[in-house]
């Protein structure tokens, strides 16, 4: 890792880079929402983001305090109450890319923010749960995932699935009748993951500059598979850095990510 | 009609032990001030329903208000975890806590049902997650039209809902503006309202992105400025941000919750 | 993002022979310079739908336009009934016209659950009436939770969508208000859609009782001032209800209807 | 008839006498929407107007056009979406009167507004339809039914049932779980008719002043039933007939109810 930036960084200026200009986007709170607002202020200045508290086309100017910070309701095209948003606006399939984190991600792309080791009446960790990542990662055309890569949360099988990737593999989500396509990249501090097209397994195909196979792999709490084509992102340029330092300095110093 | 009342009078009358109880707002106009007078009017056994069981509902479940919970996201919004939630479900402190879990998309469906006078609502939702293998308030239902099948949640209908606005006048109607969640479908399903304010004022003003409650939909009106403390009422306060970050440490320990709970709520009358 | 073009390209390229159409307004911001660009173009076998076939869809049906019509209240609003509609259901001129028919509730419900990208919406409705036992698009479904039996409709899903609006951006935003009714429903609901407005702005001032339609969200917007003409647009006209009054009389013969249409409509422009 | 009134506003004014103060009512246009007007003009100045255009409490200082006539949106404390006054307002039985009106009726309050004679593939008549009208019957706490009598329009049996009333007669309403009354009373320009407590048929129990029963009679499609303690209403007072006069002269001249 270079001195100049940090991993965070890193992890974030390459999940912006995912958004396209003019796609509608439905962001989470934490590191989903600061990365589609570096987009926003970068390369896709048309890029329409949608928080489920009912803000559409929000543009702060700073990073919002909450899914609801008064900035969003403000700057929105429109405000439209929390059953529209999600049955209006997600559910027909009218968003392009669902963003979301997680404290647990498996091989398949299933996320767990429910509960941690135990059983869900007892469990030893228990999480927030699933606010609307159930039906994001249903109903966006595709979804996101942006996630710190470790061990403990990069795991063979999530302890619970809050909300479905690809299930056991290839062919689930067909099955299932889910209209969106479901994780199509994932981004973690050290690389990018993208689903195998034919058995859905995660692949790492990415690493941020720096970072290594080795040190991916490690990090993954299954027998991680690397692309034959494996590439070397570009670093955060100066102008991405400054922009995202800027955003998170106007809002009041950098906020830590909501969940466990 | 609504009466206007105290907000000490609003919840002794509307508020009963063993109630289901929906305190909502999405992260803005959140009814802490409605919430603390709970606390303090010791409510017992009490079924929560809330989206986002955040830090009023913490407080209330610390301080042991709560038999069950229904809800959809429970934590700290842009700080972490909920302590007291956690310490209550993972260790049953200061009393087991039942839990209904839901999704948001869930959730906002089964107010909308209540609020229609619907047993249940219809969504795609849950699908290939593991919710409806513990949640038995889920389940398939198939379209006569298409035969397909999607998912049902019962209707909500709570024995009150109490929500912040910013302005009620004196006949009772009641005005909120800017992100207004799921307010109106809480208040339309429940069977009795209260709703706080940050002002009574002799006409509303029209106002963009407003939800107007007529006054004959809504029980009781309660003047509460700064009702929604640490959360914000727009055009009125902002969000106290420095609050949410210090909950963390207050609420980490359950000696020092219960300290802070004496002295800023049982001890103290907040300005209503 | 919307498209901005002429209101004669917007029907162009929008709307086809045999397309199921929806031109919503519920008494307010009716869409006629629009309707009557359809019949400039001569559009044909169309299957109309509209919670009120009113005078609109009276000139439509009376020129040929239509093959079927979804509905829930056809009749001149104030006046009486719609001659060219009983002209078509009860003797079939121009053309025989398939009728499905709902109430307002089932209507509106249709919109809902097309806007929510479900097959179906659940209500209490029709219960009692002779409407189940003609239209087949009302049947019955039982609650998995309490048992209960209601109705469903399926949802109505239009090719295309045409509303009338008070105002765009030059980027495609559609800003509303005043009384809205099922429009937001229909855009969404439709595969296509296309808006006309009074006017096209820099910026969209928000107003109390706005809908705001994001230009993502509509295919085309399309200039056409005075397009809601008689009906009226907030902010911008009134009611014409001399106009109202006169389409009895001008109606109710088929040669003073043809001559009427030929003057007013096919050998005119708008001012679009 | 006294030369003073005529038979319809004698018609509207014992309508608006119906509505009691402060009670939330769901209007139709035409005589209802008049008689409403009338009541909140006069002793009700808190009667509730809701119209299904979305206008909730409207407090027009004229007669409105239409049922979205401007004044309507512009005079009411929340306008919502056509979706929701049928959805939020009306279906969960929050409004405590509907008024309707319509073209037929039978002796169990059942009204028909869709088609007479023929069959319904081929009517003779074509009337407008439903409209509000089924969901207003079933779901307001109660129905009052305001229309002209004559043998043509109160009939032994509708046509066909648009709104439903009483059915074939007692306990029908319970049987198809429907929650509101039904029609409590008709309003004629003759008198007024309520259902018996035990069979439900519509009984004469007013006669407006200067109407006789045998007027009623021969203006009823059935063998009218007439109450033992059959009263006679009081005519229109000054005052009603001024204020509901002033209500029409302000819309610029009287319209003329919608129908066939």
């Amino acid at each position: 890792m270079s001195a100049e930036w940090s991993a965070d960084e890193m992890m974030t200026v390459a999940a912006a880079r995912q958004l396209r200009d003019g796609t509608a986007c439905f962001v989470g709170i934490g590191l989903p929402s600061t990365a589609a607002n570096l987009a926003r202020a970068t390369h896709a200045p048309r890029l329409v983001l949608i928080y489920e508290s009912g803000c559409l086309g929000a543009k702060p100017d700073r990073l919002p305090l909450s899914i609801g910070d008064g900035i969003l309701a403000d700057t929105a095209d429109a405000v439209v109450s929390v059953p529209e948003v999600f049955n209006y606006w997600l559910q027909p399939g009218n968003i392009d890319v669902g963003f979301l984190g997680g404290a647990q991600l498996d091989r398949y792309g299933n996320i767990n923010t429910t509960a941690i080791g135990g059983d869900y009446g007892d469990p030893k960790v228990r999480l927030p749960g699933a606010g609307g990542a159930p039906e994001i990662a249903a109903s966006c055309r595709e979804v996101i995932v942006i996630m710190r890569q470790s061990p403990r949360s990069f795991v063979e099988r999530v302890d619970f699935v809050t909300s479905f990737g690809y299930g056991t593999g290839s062919g689930d989500r067909e099955r299932l009748g889910l209209r969106g396509a479901g994780p199509q990249v994932v981004i973690t501090d050290l690389g990018v993951l993208r689903p195998d097209p034919a058995t859905q397994e995660l692949v790492l195909t990415e690493l941020h500059p720096g970072a290594t196979v080795e040190q991916a792999s490690a990090a993954t709490g299954w027998p991680l598979r690397v692309a034959d084509d494996l590439r070397t992102g570009e670093p955060p340029t100066g102008s991405e850095l400054s922009v995202l330092r800027a955003l998170k300095a106007a809002t009041g110093g950098s906020r830590s990510v909501a969940g466990a | 009609m609504a009466e206007i009342v105290s907000l000490a009078e609003g919840v002794a009358e509307l508020v009963n032990d063993g109630d289901t109880v929906a305190l909502e707002g999405f992260t803005h106009l959140i009814p802490f001030a409605a919430g603390h007078e709970i606390v303090r009017q010791r409510r017992r056994d009490l079924e929560l329903v809330r989206m986002t069981p955040d830090v009023i509902y913490d407080q209330l479940i610390g301080m042991g208000c709560a038999r069950r919970l229904v809800f959809s996201w429970g934590g700290n919004p842009g700080v972490g975890s909920l302590h007291r939630f956690r310490d209550a479900v993972e260790r049953g402190w200061p009393a087991p806590l039942e839990i209904e879990e839901h999704s948001h998309a869930g959730m906002a469906n089964r107010y909308v049902a209540g609020a229609s006078g619907l047993p249940f609502a219809v969504l795609r939702g849950y699908t290939g997650t593991d919710l409806p293998r513990h949640t038995d308030t889920i389940k398939p239902i198939t379209c006569p039209f298409t035969g397909e099948v999607l998912t049902a949640v019962p209707a909500l209908n709570p024995d009150v809902a109490i929500v912040h606005a910013q302005r009620a006048d004196r006949a009772g109607n009641v005005q909120m503006w800017g992100i207004t969640g799921v307010q109106k479908e809480a208040v339309l399903a429940a069977r009795r309202s209260l709703v706080t304010v940050e002002e009574i004022v002799d006409t509303l003003e029209p106002m963009p992105t407003q939800v107007v409650l007529p006054t004959w939909a809504v029980s009781a009106v309660a003047l509460a400025p700064g009702g929604s403390h640490p959360s914000y009422a727009q055009g009125y306060s902002v969000r106290d941000n420095d609050f949410y970050q210090a909950w963390d440490a207050i609420s980490r320990d359950r000696d020092s919750f219960t300290a802070w709970m004496h002295k800023h709520v049982l001890d103290a009358r907040r300005n209503a």
